[in-house]
């Protein structure tokens, strides 16, 4: 099997699925000629034309709203948005047609589409470059948030995604880019959204964390530690964070985000509502802090570290 | 040349038939008398539709509501230029194309009852739901026509939409997006002159809303939006083009909101009563029955008629929309998604 | 990390996780009287370990 | 003293802080002449003028937009956003500009304004009338949100909002407007951000809520239930909820907005995080179903009722 | 008149000077020789300045750096017809503004080396700071118009951006809201023909950009943006008509971005090499200093000497860059807001 990077596999998910099903349509700023600002479109517009690997104006709203009319007459849009600091301009496409068109419709028109974009920090870019803001999106129904790890679930994941019937935001965590290479297996699979998945089976506390922060995580924890990759953000897969919870009796949960309103809170709140008779501690959350996002040079000062998370971990086992 | 002129743009007006009845035979669009007579019908129908739903609402049988008087020709007008095939996204306020499309007008007061359910049109009829949020569907448009040309589907799209959604970020973004991807889209405004209190003139320093289409690298045409001839030939010279590959048109059809904003609102605050009363005289009905009258296709017995059958038809829309039962708490959960999540699904079993 | 909160004032209620007052309830223990060896003083699943049942007091909570 | 609703008390503090402070000016749709959908700005075009109380063009992201301008030149504009659903579309001049413009600078420039908008269910208007998305800012630093209860609140929030340094998101619960009837102080009085109050003291139970929520609870509950009215999301005061979770021992959050990611979660993690010593039970929230908002004929099967509050506190008092 | 002619527009393009230097004199603005050879001296700041950014980042002590080759002249041009009093809104791309305005080599070179404390400028100067997310920072330069309009200050308002940014909404509702409420504000378009790997001819179907300005009841002018006088003679006149209570002017700056997009980018992906070459030809900087020595302003030692300041004035911008103490960790909270809330007031205590 080949190690590929995340941009790689990425890529060969898009490819892939463009070869299986002509409904699938790709279209955002500088994906087609360029291959995208970071490759991961590379060689698409060369193999599947300019029909399909649509290079638009530098408009993000027009971008999502365009694929919102896409989808709705049948085909399968992937819009990309170059980074999601600038995907703001699209929230009210996303917040009110997207996610509500079915509905509003009820079920005469859907909107399958999966709105790629790079996100999370740690690559030293300019503003709005790096932002963490998942929990905007989780928090309105009718719009699932995924979020790979590595390249082999960004695969598995993404043409998961690509054939879903409502529209998915698939958030690829930048940093990871091309810091992990893993084995892709060439065919075709995929990974069912909605289900958290057990990387590390411990004792003694669940660590939950999902993208980039999980590199981290993994890096940050010993034995003890429980460690699961939620992988699909919205729906979440409470079960399986709750069945941690219920054996360990501890949790931490790792956001890169700053920690007030991320969705670190949900799992949180979750676990407050249905697993507090088995708690023995308080439940952390690891977070960047409440401020606004910095340039580079502070970068490392904002984002959660290891011993963020590994002093935390050792915070719930006093108890 | 220093000063050089490097395009000159100019801003058309289209129109047909004057106040009084007089067609310019040299514009006249070809249509049947029988056709003539049905967009009659159609203005009568979405005239009769409107002042029952202002009656339902005042009684409390239907939440706001945003009538059309004045518009009936901008609206049937577009209607008729549509063919079954061509897909249409409205904003709100343009229900004299469902009407003419065949949308049943149970579900079309369902809907304004506030009950979502009167959103699923028929199956046949590629017409999206209606768009609350003002202008924020022109983008959609745009979409639909690329899938559609992407699908090699012999299909033009129409949106509609008013004077106010030009201000919209999104109405700038599709007809960007339409002129530099060249789909095949009509952008239908019903300039009616006002966005509730606001009057056009303070929504944009531009005299026309047609010349906004020069922006974008397209045909801009205002058209007489009283004058459903003007109206029928401007909006179907336009689909026929985008049919044809010649890209997006902007057609603005002026015309004037004779009633309130909505039943909601008191225009009385904010536009003297003169006005209205000058635009009362130009009412599109009157005119068209002039034009009728003239070719011999109207009289008083014709539209007795017209009245009569146009009021059963609503009569019967009404009855049929108050036999739906009322929509269940299940029906909350059936269409956020196409399957329910495990946690709705629990909310749904909850009280 | 975030730290619980110091207790401000000598405490009218045993501090207690909720899983450690959920098995004092069903071994009918009561928290008062408890030293608490956990974090902040607060009653840990091992100090419940070798406390007697509360004969007369049937729910821990009663007193509220 | 005059007994007002909330829709005088707010067109009364605008009216005197505008007297006060000739900064401050207005602008959005149909705020002028047509003194507002609600009225809320009836009579301050005739008194101050068309330079203060701006009609505007049907276009939020601009509004607000053109308000950053005004705030960063010196000026306080009070930007009206129609209904809260429509605000979606200036999400991006909020959170990238407004939010971020103090950071930006250094401190060179502010953005000293507030946004004003009607929000939350229960008027049976049409759709995108009635949202309740207040967790959405809560999540971005450098913005304060701030939702009166009733009119006597509503006038001393909103003229501390009018005078604070920072951009505020003033939410006025709609179906409050003209429901409750307080007595509000002619003269100037001010009730300062951050802080919640409580409204009603009790020993058994905390119950946490905000804006129409709390009318709602107060009917629900009963003496043994301590209701706070956070008054301000963002940010809350977690010190006043936790003090009185630490002496009740349980907590129920009620919140109008879908469960998940709603501001809901973020008390209750707070609660977990940092009172879990003192938690006999599982922490309840009470919420709308996460789906997509309905029209006015499903509008009161979604909104949380007094029963789903009192159920909620009973289930609590079990433990 | 059935198919009536509304209104016309001409698209107007202004140049002054020619690729020989040679100058329109009726065209030709005032200025005296010192400002002439300033506004040289400028460019010759802004392209070594530019190299050195490049150099710095090559070395890792930049980060990503947008460069301005081959915009000298509209960024010059545009800065020298600025008033101290007016107000200035740039993107990303227009340190030429800020270098002619006097802003701090340092600070600049801080900024693009990743460290937030660049962006705040001296306090004289009304600059904003950067706006990195494209074409968003339109509506504040309205904003700030209005505002000095109400405070009856005599300034005017710049705000500058690509051609990229022309496409977002962001645009559209800022010119549309300038227009109607008639801001005293100047939008300077530097079109550099490509945004990233998007040519403008892809970017809108309008053949000039110019052109938009007419969608919204106000002058718009195409200007030879390789050439330092007309930008100047454009600009300046916009600013005096917006202070004059003239309302908004569009100039649409036609230039070329020579360089990469930025160090991330590799521009031989998408353009062909040929058509770089053919603007190397058109570059600002020889055009003016053909001018100029046809004035008997320029010769091989003036150069030098120029360059050799220059270098001299940039050499000390880098040492004063490094000079400058890391940003510390509580720098993070200083200004997310006036005073910090009691849990960032805890998040800056922990570690
Ligand atoms: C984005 C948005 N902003 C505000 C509103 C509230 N609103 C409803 S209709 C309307 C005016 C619309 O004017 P126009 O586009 O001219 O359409 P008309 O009502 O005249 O048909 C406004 C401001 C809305 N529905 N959507
Ligand atoms: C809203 C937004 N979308 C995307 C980007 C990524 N991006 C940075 S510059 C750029 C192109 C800008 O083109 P233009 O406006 O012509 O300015 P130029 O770079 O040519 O100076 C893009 C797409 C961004 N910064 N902001
Ligand atoms: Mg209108
Ligand atoms: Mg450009
Ligand atoms: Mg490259």
């Amino acid at each position: 099997m080949p190690h590929l990077n995340m941009v790689q596999a990425i890529n060969q998910a898009l490819a892939q699925e463009m070869e299986r099903d002509d409904r699938v349509v790709l279209l955002g700023e500088d994906i087609g000629k360029d291959g995208g600002v970071f490759r991961v479109t590379e060689g698409l517009w060369e193999r599947f034309g300019a029909e399909r690997v649509i290079d638009t104006p530098l408009s993000e709203s027009g971008i999502v709203g365009t694929a919102i009319g896409m989808a709705a007459y049948g085909l399968r849009p992937v819009p990309e948005i170059q980074f999601l600091g600038f995907a703001y301009a699209a929230l009210d496409q996303i917040f009110t047609h997207a996610a509500r068109i079915r509905n509003r419709s009820r079920g005469r028109y859907s909107c399958p589409m999966v709105i790629r974009t790079p996100y999370g920090g740690g690559i030293k870019a300019p503003e709005l470059h790096e932002e963490s803001s998942e929990a905007l999106f989780c928090h309105m129904p009718g719009i699932k948030v995924v979020v790979p790890s590595g390249p082999y679930h960004a695969k598995g994941l993404l043409l998961q995604a690509l054939r879903d019937p409502d529209p998915v935001l698939f958030l690829e965590p930048t940093r990871l880019y091309r810091m992990i290479r893993e084995e892709v297996p060439e065919g075709e699979y995929t990974i069912p959204l909605g289900k958290a998945r057990v990387v590390r089976e411990g004792k003694q506390v669940t660590v939950v964390s999902w993208g980039s922060m999980l590199e981290r995580v993994l890096k940050a924890v010993g034995p003890e530690a429980e460690v699961i990759d939620l992988m699909t953000l919205s729906p979440f897969d409470a079960e399986t964070v709750l069945a941690s919870v219920r054996k360990t009796g501890r949790a931490v949960v790792v956001q890169e985000a700053p920690k007030t309103g991320g969705f670190g809170a949900e799992i949180v709140a979750t676990i407050a509502e249905e697993a507090i008779l088995y708690l023995r501690g308080p439940v952390l959350r690891v977070a960047a802090p409440d401020v606004t996002m910095p340039l580079p040079k502070l970068i490392d000062a904002y984002l959660p570290t290891m011993d963020h998370i590994s002093n935390a971990v050792q915070e719930v086992l006093r108890y | 040349m220093p000063q050089e002129i490097l395009a000159t743009f100019n801003v058309r007006r289209l129109s047909i038939l004057d106040p009084d009845g007089n067609v310019d035979e040299a514009l006249m669009p070809e249509l049947p008398d029988a056709e003539l007579r049905r967009m009659y019908e159609m203005m009568v129908l979405l005239r009769t539709y409107d002042n029952r739903a202002l009656a339902l609402q005042r009684e409390g049988r239907l939440g706001t509501y945003p009538p059309s008087f004045g518009q009936e020709a901008a609206q049937i007008g577009s209607a008729f230029a549509l063919k079954p095939t061509d897909w249409v996204f409205p904003s709100f306020r343009e229900v004299g194309i469902h009407l003419t499309l065949g949308y049943p007008i149970a579900q079309l007061y369902q809907y304004w009852a506030g009950d979502e359910r009167g959103q699923r049109g028929p199956d046949h009829l590629n017409i999206f739901p209606f768009c609350v949020s003002v202008g924020t569907h022109l983008p959609h448009a745009v979409g639909a026509a690329l899938a559609a040309r992407y699908r090699k589907d012999p299909v033009a799209v129409a949106v509609f939409f008013g004077d106010g959604a030009t201000s919209k970020g999104d109405f700038h973004e599709a007809f960007n997006m339409a002129g530099a991807l060249n789909a095949p889209v009509v952008f239908v405004c019903q300039n009616n002159q006002w966005a509730i209190s606001i009057p056009v003139r303070e929504q944009t320093a531009a005299a026309t809303l047609a010349q906004k289409a020069f922006g974008y690298g397209f045909e801009g045409i205002q058209v007489d939006g009283n004058d459903v001839l003007a109206v029928y030939r401007g909006v179907k010279e336009a689909l026929d083009r985008a049919r044809d590959g010649g890209g997006p048109t902007f057609v603005e059809c002026l015309t004037y909101r004779m009633a309130d904003h909505t039943t909601a609102d008191d225009a009385a605050r904010y536009r003297p009563p003169e006005e209205v009363a000058s635009w009362r005289e130009r009412d599109p009905l009157l005119r068209l029955e002039r034009f009728l009258a003239r070719r011999g296709l109207w009289d008083e017995a014709y539209r007795n008629q017209v009245q009569e059958q146009v009021q059963q038809t609503v009569d019967a829309g009404v009855r049929a929309m108050e036999e739906i039962p009322p929509p269940e708490r299940s029906d909350l959960f059936t269409y956020t998604a196409a399957a329910p999540t495990p946690r709705q699904a629990a909310q749904l079993e909850e009280s | 990390e975030a730290e619980p909160e110091a207790v401000p004032t000598a405490p009218r209620e045993p501090l207690a996780t909720p899983s450690v007052r959920k098995k004092a309830r069903e071994l009918g223990i009561s928290l008062y009287g408890i030293r608490g060896s956990g974090p902040h003083g607060s009653i840990t699943h091992e100090d419940l370990e070798g406390a007697q049942p509360a004969a007369a007091a049937p729910h821990p909570l009663a007193e509220d």
